[in-house]
C-alpha cells in the first residue's frame, strides 16, 4: 500500500525549476532512497514531503502530495501535526544550543508530555536509537554544542526519534558520521521499517543498495528512474542510471 | 627568492595587524580612560559628601542637609514601569517584525519608523508625553506619565538590538525545531528567544541606562525638583535623580554643586547595579558556538 | 515507542487544531497590536509638531524659515532662519562621528576579535558604563576638562564652543557603537574565521575582510543609532557649546544646535501661544525630518551594501 | 532670624497644635530664579506643618503660568509680570492670578577681578556695549584710556527673564540686545567665564555674583554722568538706590485657591519676616515691608 | 623523505586527553589518511599540523610537530606564513558571505595578489581544480551562500587550492559530496600528489584505501597503526584495526 503519493509535482525557486514534474508512490513500511548528483533536487524533494518548503519564501509548488491519502497542500491541514507524523534529519547537524537531554525532549515537550519519567524513557529510548546512549548517559545535562560533528549528528536523529514519527524523512543523515555509528544507523533504519516508512537521501550509492527497498534516481530535478533498488542496481532500465551508478556519469 | 619575498611581504602584513591591534586597543582604551577621568573628577568633588544622610534625607536648601531620598524612590518607581514595559513591548515588536511580518509595505514602514524613532531627540518625547499622558489622558505629572515617556523613548533601541539579536539565530535551528513539529511560536519561545537573550539583554541594559540617565523629556513632562514626600501610586507626583543632580548643579552655591557630585555618584552605583545584574544574566545564558 | 497505531482513513494531522495552536495564531496578531505602538508614537509626534507648529508657519513663511540665515526669534527683531541651528547640529554630529565611530569600531573590533575572551568580559561592562551616565556630567566634563585642554593648545578658542561639546558627544555614543558593533560581530559564526584563519590570514585580515562584511548590517544599525543620539543630543551642548546660532563653520566658537534651542527655549521665558513660543516645534519639526532623511538614507546605504552577499 | 535655624523636626514638634489643624497640598512651578525663595519656604513650612505637602518645580516662568492655567498648580513662580495673553488665558478659564512680589534681584554687572579700569560705568556705556547693533568691539572703544583688548561678552540667554528685563532696563527696549555676545541659560557658565578671562564682562542675577565674589567684581552703576556710582549690595538693592537693574520677582497664587487655609497659611509664612529672611539667605534682597503688608491685604 | 614529523604529541583540552603520544612520519608528495570512529581525535591531529588548535583556549599541547625539519610550534615560527603553505578543508561547507568569485580570491588577495588577470585565472584554475567550474562560470557575482552543500563543500575546496600551498589537509572534504563529484576530488587528490603533500581525514574506508599510500588508524586519541595503505587493509598488525576495518568493532 502506498502511503506517500507524489502526482505532477513542479517546484520553482523563483524562476528556478527545481523540481521536474515529478510522480512516484512510497509503500507504507518500506525504506525508499533518493540517488542522484549534488543539486539535482533530492533534498527539495524530500522538503515537500513535511512542507519544510513552505518556510522558503519564493518557492512555487503545482501538482499534488498525498499521504494517507489526503492532500498535505490542502489548506485545511494542520502542518505542526503533519510534522510531528514525518521526522526529519538534516544534512548537516543541528542541535540547538542546549543540554543533551533538552535537544531529545524538545519535540516531545512541544507536544505535550509534561511527565518527567516519560520524558526520561524517551530520551533514553531515542539516544539508544540513536547509538548514542553509551557516549553521552552521563553527560546529558551538558551542551549538545561539545559534541563532535557525527555525535552531534546523531543527536539530530535521536531528537527526530523522539517525537514518534510515522515517516522519517533523512537528508544524508550518516554523511557526517564514521562507518561504525553508520552501520549501527543502517541496522536502526532496517528495524525502524517495522513500524516506519523511511526515505533517505544518500549520496552513497553502496548504503542505498544496502539498506533501501526502493530506489529513485534524480537528475536535474527529474526523476529518472524509480524502481526496486535491487533492480536499479542491477539492470537499471535507463541509460543514464546506468552511467551514473558504475560511476561513468559526470 | 620568493620565499625571501613572501616573508617580506609577510612581515608587512604582521606589522600592518600589530599597528592596528594598538590602534584597536587604544580605542578600547580610549574609552576606558575617558570614563576614569569622568569618575575621577566626580569622586573627588562628590565622595565627601556622600554619606547615609544624604541617602535618607530630602532635598534642601542647605547643601549640608541635602539629601537624595525623593529622587532615589522616584528613579525607583519609574523603572519598576519603565523596564519591564519597555522590554515587553520591545521585544514583541522585534519578535513580530522578524518572525511574523511579511515583507510588504506596511512591515517596512513599521521598519522605517522604528529606526526613525531611535533618533528621534528626546526633548520630542517629552513634548509628547506632556500632551499625551500628562494632558489628553489626564495622568497628570506623575509617574505613570513619566515612566511611559520613558518607555516609548527607549523602546526603539530594545527593539532594533533584539532584532539584530533574533536575526543572528541560525535558520537551521528553526528548521530543525518546525521539523519536529514545533509551531512558529514555540520555536521563537524554546529555540530563538533563549539564544537570542544575551544580545537582546545588551541593548536593554544600554537603554535602562539612559532611562536612568535621562534630564530633557523629564524636564518637559514635570518631575518636580522639589519633593519631600515619596510616591506611594503611580498617579503620584515624583522627581528623579538626574533632575535633581541637574537643579544642584544650576544653583550658585559652591556647596550644591558637591552635593550635584554626590548625587552622581548615587546615580552611577544605580546603573553599576543594574548593569551588573544584566551582565550576570547574559554570561549566565551566553552560550557560544 | 510503538503505542502509534493509526487507521490509514484518519490522519491525525486532519485533526482540529488546539491548544498551542490557537496560540500561535493568536500571538502574531498580539504582537502586531504592540508592534503598532512605535507606529502610534510616531503619529502622536507628528500630530503634535504640525499642529502647534502650524501657527508659526502662518506668521513665518516656510521660504523664509529654510532659507534664512539669522535666527535670532527672542531679540526685539526677530529673524527666523534656521539654517545657523541646522548648521550647529551638524557641526556637533561631525565632530561626534570623526570622534565615536572610528573608536566605537575600533573596540568593537578590539573586543570581538583580539581581546582575550577574560579581558572582553571585562572591558565590555565597563564601557557600557559610559551610556549610563546622565548627560548633564559629560556636559560639566566637557566645560571644565576638554575645553581647557583645548585652549591650551588654541587659546583664541571661545570658552563654549562646537569642537569640546562635539568631542563629548562623540565621547558619549562611542558605547553604544562599540557595543551594538561587538555583539554583530560575535554572532558571525566561528567557522568562517577558522576558514580565513587556515588560509594565513592575520588577526587583521580576518576581522576586516570577513567578520566585518559578515556583520556590516549590524554594525551600520550601530552607527545610525549612535549618530542620532548625536543629533539628538540635548544637556551635553546646552552646556558646552553655548547658544549663539551661527552658520560660520567656525568649530571653536559658539553655536546653537535645534535641541539645545528647544530645550532652553521651553524652559524659558516665552509667553504661551505666542510666535517665539510656538518657534520650540517649528524647530522640532525640522529636527524630526532630518533624522527622518538621515534614518532612510543608512537603510538605503545598508541595503545596497547587503544585496551583494545575500 | 531664629526659625530658620531651628532644627525641622523640633519646629514641627513645638507647633503641633498648629499643623493639626492643616493638611493638604500645594504645587508650584515656575520661575528658576523664583525656585530657591520658593523651595526654601517650603521646606520650613512643612516643617511647621507636616500634614501640608508643598512640591516646588521650576520650568520657567512662561511654563508655570502654562500650569496655572491649566489648574495643575495653585502658584505660580514668575521672574516677571504677567502678561496680558496669559491673563485672558486665565479668564478663559474662569481663573485669575493675583499678583505678589516676593523679594529683589539685583541683576549684576560683573567683571574680572584683574579688571582694575571698568569698576564703575554709566548706564550709557553699558547701553553703548549692549544695545543692538553696538560697535564696541574693545574696551577702548568705550573709554580711550581703557586698554584697547576686545572686550568679551557673557550673559543670559534671550529666553530668559533677567534678558529680558537688562535690556529694557539698559537698552530701553525688552529684548533689544546685541547678538555677538556669548550666552548660556546657565548662570554657573557664565560665572566660569568672566572668572577666566581678564577682558570678560557680563551679567546675571545678584545670588550667583554673591556665592562667586572670590571669583568676580561687580560693576558699580551709574544712572548718569553726574550720578554716584552705587555697587550692588543687600542695601542698596533694598533702598533703591542700586538702579536701573533691581527687578522684583514674583509668585501669582490663582484667587480661588487664596480660602484654602493651608495656602493662606503658606502665603502668610511667604510674607511673613522668617519668609523674608529665607528669601535673603538664598542670595536675594527682601523687599520693604509694606509691599509685603499689601500682599497679605489681598487674601481674603 | 618525510616532510611531516610528528614526535610524542600530546594535547588535553582542558582536562580531556584528546590526542595520546602520538608520533608519525609523513612522507613528501603522498596521501595520508586518517581513519578512525568518530571522536577518536582524528581532526584534531589534523588541526594541529596548521596550528588551528590555536584559536582554542582550552587546548594544551606537548611533544613536537616539525614540517620541513622545523619545529612549527617553535615561538619565532610565522603562523600565517605556515598556513599558506598548508591548506586546508573543513568538515562542514564554511564559505563567506561573499559571491563565489571573491571566495576564491580571498587567499590569493591577503596573500598579496593585485593583478586582476591573474585572480581570474586563479580563481578558474581552482574552480576547475575542484570540479565546481562548470556550475558556476556564469554566476561568478553570486553568492556562495546560494549553493547547494555539496556545491558550497566543493567551492571551500577551490578556495583551499587557490592559495596553492605545500601540504593540504582535508576534513573528510567529500563526506558532503556525491559520488562523482567524490570521485572528481579523488581523482583531483591523485594529481595534486605530483606537487602536494596531502593529508586526508575519512570515514570511508573505501576512500581511503581508493587514494591514500598511507594509513593512519586512531582509537581514543592514539594511533593504533600506521602504516601502507595496502598493508594496512589487506594485512593490519593490530587486532584492534582489524575489527575496525571489517566492521567488527563498536
Ligand atoms: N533556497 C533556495 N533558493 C534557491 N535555490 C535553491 C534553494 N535551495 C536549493 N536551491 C537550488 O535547487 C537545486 C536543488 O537543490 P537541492 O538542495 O535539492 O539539491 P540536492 O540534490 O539535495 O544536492 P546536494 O546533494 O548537494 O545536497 C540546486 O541547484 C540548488 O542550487
Ligand atoms: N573544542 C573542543 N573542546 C573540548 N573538547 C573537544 C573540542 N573539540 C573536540 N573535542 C573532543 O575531542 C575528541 C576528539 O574530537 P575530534 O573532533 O578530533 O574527533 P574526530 O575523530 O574528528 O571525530 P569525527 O569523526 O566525529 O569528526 C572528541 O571526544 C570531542 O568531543
Ligand atoms: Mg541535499
Ligand atoms: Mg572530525
Ligand atoms: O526661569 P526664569 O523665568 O526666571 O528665566
Amino acid at each position: 500500500m502506498s502511503i506517500v503519493q507524489i502526482k505532477d509535482l513542479d517546484l520553482y525557486y523563483g524562476e528556478f525549476h527545481a523540481l521536474k514534474n515529478v510522480s512516484m508512490n512510497i509503500n507504507e513500511k518500506s525504506i525508499t532512497a533518493f540517488i542522484g548528483p549534488s543539486g539535482c533536487g533530492k533534498s527539495t524533494l524530500l522538503r515537500t514531503l513535511n512542507r519544510m518548503n513552505d518556510m522558503i519564501d519564493s518557492v512555487k509548488i503545482s501538482g499534488a502530495v498525498s499521504i494517507n491519502g489526503t492532500n498535505i497542500y490542502n489548506p485545511t491541514v494542520n502542518v505542526e501535526l503533519l510534522r510531528k507524523e514525518i521526522g526529519m534529519v538534516f544534512q548537516q547537524p543541528n542541535p540547538f544550543p542546549k543540554s543533551i537531554y533538552e535537544n531529545v525532549a524538545y519535540g516531545p515537550k512541544i507536544h505535550g508530555i509534561r511527565n518527567k519519567k516519560e520524558l526520561d524513557e524517551i530520551v533514553e529510548n531515542s539516544l539508544r536509537g540513536a547509538a548514542l546512549w553509551d557516549e553521552v548517559k552521563d553527560d546529558l545535562k551538558k551542551s549538545a554544542y561539545g559534541l563532535s560533528g557525527g555525535q552531534q549528528q546523531r543527536l539530530c536523529i535521536a531528537r527526530a526519534l523522539a517525537i514518534n514519527p510515522r515517516i522519517l524523512l533523512m537528508d544524508e543523515p550518516t554523511s557526517a558520521l564514521d562507518p561504525i555509528s553508520t552501520l549501527k544507523i543502517e541496522e536502526l533504519i532496517q528495524e525502524l521499517k517495522e513500524d516506519y516508512t523511511i526515505i533517505i537521501v544518500t549520496h552513497n550509492m553502496q548504503q542505498a543498495a544496502r539498506v533501501s527497498d526502493q530506489t529513485a534516481f534524480f537528475l536535474n530535478g527529474e526523476v529518472i528512474e524509480f524502481s526496486d533498488t535491487s533492480m536499479l542496481f542491477s539492470n537499471p532500465s535507463e541509460k543514464k542510471t546506468e552511467d551514473y551508478i558504475t560511476g561513468r556519469f559526470g | 627568492m620568493k620565499q625571501l619575498d613572501a616573508e617580506r611581504q609577510m612581515r608587512r602584513r604582521k606589522r600592518k595587524n600589530t599597528i592596528f591591534h594598538a590602534l584597536f586597543l587604544s580605542s578600547t582604551l580610549f574609552g576606558v580612560i575617558a570614563l576614569g577621568m569622568l569618575l575621577i573628577q566626580i569622586l573627588s568633588d562628590g565622595l565627601g559628601w556622600l554619606n547615609w544622610e544624604f541617602l535618607t534625607n530630602n532635598a534642601s536648601r542647605k547643601a549640608e542637609k541635602s539629601g537624595i531620598k525623593a529622587a532615589i524612590a522616584g528613579t525607583l518607581w519609574m523603572m519598576s514601569i519603565t523596564a519591564p514595559l519597555s522590554f515587553i513591548i520591545g521585544v514583541s515588536t522585534a519578535i513580530y517584525l522578524e518572525e511574523y511580518a511579511k515583507k510588504n509595505w506596511f512591515n517596512r514602514f513599521i521598519q522605517t519608523n522604528i529606526a526613525n524613532l531611535a533618533g528621534v531627540p528626546s526633548i520630542v518625547y517629552g513634548l509628547l508625553g506632556l500632551t499625551i499622558f500628562v494632558r489628553v489622558f489626564g495622568f497628570g505629572k506623575s509617574v505613570l506619565a513619566g515612566s511611559l515617556t520613558m518607555t516609548l523613548l527607549i523602546l526603539p533601541i530594545i527593539i532594533v538590538a533584539s532584532q539584530e539579536a533574533i536575526k543572528a539565530i541560525p535558520v537551521t535551528q528553526r528548521n530543525a525545531s518546525f521539523a519536529l513539529g514545533a509551531n512558529r511560536w514555540q520555536t521563537i519561545i524554546r529555540v530563538v528567544l533563549p539564544s537570542a537573550l544575551p544580545g537582546i539583554m545588551t541593548g536593554s541594559i544600554l537603554s535602562f541606562s539612559r532611562a536612568v540617565g535621562e534630564t530633557a523629556p523629564l524636564i518637559v513632562v514635570g518631575a518636580v525638583a522639589y519633593i519631600t514626600t515619596l510616591p506611594s501610586g503611580v498617579f503620584d507626583k515624583f522627581t528623579v535623580m538626574p533632575i535633581q543632580i541637574y537643579t544642584w548643579a544650576n544653583l550658585p552655591q559652591e556647596e550644591f554643586h558637591h552635593v550635584a557630585a554626590a548625587g552622581i555618584i548615587v546615580l552611577l552605583f544605580m546603573l553599576l547595579s543594574m548593569n551588573a545584574i544584566a551582565i550576570f544574566l547574559r554570561n549566565k545564558y551566553q552560550k557560544k558556538n | 515507542m510503538k503505542q502509534f497505531k493509526l487507521g490509514k482513513e484518519h490522519n491525525s494531522f486532519m485533526q482540529k487544531k488546539k491548544g498551542n495552536n490557537s496560540l500561535d495564531r493568536l500571538m502574531p496578531i498580539i504582537l502586531a497590536i504592540i508592534a503598532g505602538i512605535s507606529v502610534l508614537t510616531t503619529i502622536g509626534i507628528v500630530v503634535i509638531l504640525i499642529t502647534e507648529s502650524a501657527g508659526f508657519f502662518q506668521a513665518v513663511s516656510i521660504i523664509e524659515f529654510l532659507t534664512g540665515t539669522e535666527w535670532t526669534p527672542l531679540f526685539a527683531d526677530p529673524k527666523f532662519g534656521i539654517l545657523p541651528l541646522i548648521m550647529g547640529t551638524f557641526m556637533i554630529t561631525l565632530v561626534a562621528s570623526i570622534v565615536a565611530l572610528p573608536i566605537g569600531f575600533g573596540s568593537a573590533i578590539y573586543l570581538s576579535e583580539y581581546a582575550p575572551k577574560k579581558v572582553r568580559n571585562f572591558l565590555k561592562p565597563i564601557l557600557e558604563i559610559l551610556a549610563g551616565i546622565p548627560t548633564i556630567v559629560y556636559g560639566f566634563f566637557a566645560l571644565t576638562f576638554i575645553t581647557p585642554i583645548i585652549k591650551l593648545v588654541i587659546p583664541q578658542t571661545d570658552l563654549f564652543n562646537a569642537l569640546s561639546a562635539g568631542i563629548v558627544v562623540g565621547i558619549m555614543i562611542i558605547p553604544m557603537i562599540s557595543s551594538l558593533s561587538e555583539d554583530a560581530m560575535n554572532a558571525v559564526p566561528n567557522s568562517l574565521r577558522y576558514a580565513a584563519y587556515a588560509m594565513g590570514s592575520t588577526k587583521l585580515e580576518v576581522a576586516l575582510k570577513v567578520v566585518v562584511p559578515a556583520a556590516f548590517s549590524g554594525i551600520v544599525a550601530s552607527f545610525v543609532l549612535g549618530l542620532s543620539r548625536a543629533i539628538g543630543e540635548t544637556m551635553i551642548v546646552t552646556l558646552a557649546a553655548g547658544a549663539l546660532p551661527n552658520i560660520d563653520f567656525d568649530f571653536l566658537k559658539s553655536i546653537q544646535t535645534m535641541t539645545a534651542y528647544i530645550v532652553t527655549t521651553s524652559q524659558g521665558d516665552t509667553a504661551y501661544g505666542s510666535v517665539e513660543y510656538r518657534t520650540i516645534y517649528a524647530v522640532g519639526i525640522t529636527l524630526f525630518v532630518i533624522t527622518l532623511l538621515m534614518n532612510i538614507l543608512a537603510g538605503y546605504i545598508s541595503r545596497k551594501f547587503r544585496e551583494e552577499y545575500e | 532670624t531664629e526659625s530658620k535655624e531651628t532644627p525641622t523636626t523640633e519646629g514641627a514638634k513645638e507647633q503641633e497644635g498648629s499643623s493639626m489643624e492643616l493638611s493638604g497640598e500645594i504645587n508650584i512651578d515656575g520661575s528658576s530664579t523664583v525656585f530657591p525663595i520658593s523651595q526654601a519656604v517650603a521646606e520650613e513650612f512643612m516643617a511647621l506643618y507636616n500634614d501640608v505637602n508643598v512640591t516646588v518645580n521650576l520650568s520657567g516662568s512662561s511654563n508655570g503660568f502654562k500650569a496655572l492655567i491649566a489648574g495643575e498648580i495653585e502658584i505660580a513662580d514668575a521672574s516677571r509680570q504677567i502678561k496680558d495673553k496669559e491673563v485672558d488665558a486665565l479668564k478663559a478659564e474662569g481663573k485669575e492670578a493675583v499678583e505678589m512680589p516676593v523679594a529683589f534681584d539685583g541683576i549684576t554687572v560683573v567683571i574680572n577681578p584683574e579688571n582694575d579700569w571698568a569698576t564703575e560705568m554709566t548706564v550709557d556705556e553699558l547701553k553703548q556695549i549692549w544695545e543692538g547693533g553696538s560697535t564696541v568691539t574693545k574696551w577702548s572703544d568705550v573709554r580711550a584710556e581703557w586698554p584697547n583688548e576686545p572686550i568679551k561678552l557673557y550673559g543670559p540667554g534671550p529666553a530668559s527673564g533677567t534678558f529680558e528685563y537688562f535690556t529694557g532696563a539698559i537698552n530701553g527696549t525688552k529684548n533689544e540686545s546685541r547678538k555677538d555676545y556669548t550666552p548660556s541659560e546657565d548662570d554657573n557658565v557664565l560665572v566660569t567665564g568672566v572668572s577666566r578671562d581678564k577682558y570678560a564682562m557680563g551679567y546675571f542675577g545678584f545670588s550667583y555674583y554673591v556665592e562667586n565674589q572670590n571669583k568676580l567684581a561687580a560693576v558699580s552703576i551709574k544712572v548718569d554722568e553726574s550720578a554716584v556710582a552705587v555697587a550692588p549690595s543687600v542695601e542698596t538693592i533694598k533702598d533703591g538706590t542700586y538702579k536701573p537693574l533691581s527687578r522684583p520677582i514674583y509668585i501669582y497664587p490663582v484667587k480661588s485657591s487664596l480660602s484654602q487655609p493651608e495656602i493662606q497659611e503658606f502665603l502668610k509664612y511667604y510674607m511673613s519676616e522668617e519668609g523674608q529672611a529665607l528669601a535673603e539667605e538664598v542670595g536675594y534682597v527682601a523687599l520693604p515691608a509694606e509691599m509685603y503688608e499689601e500682599n497679605l491685604s489681598m487674601l481674603p
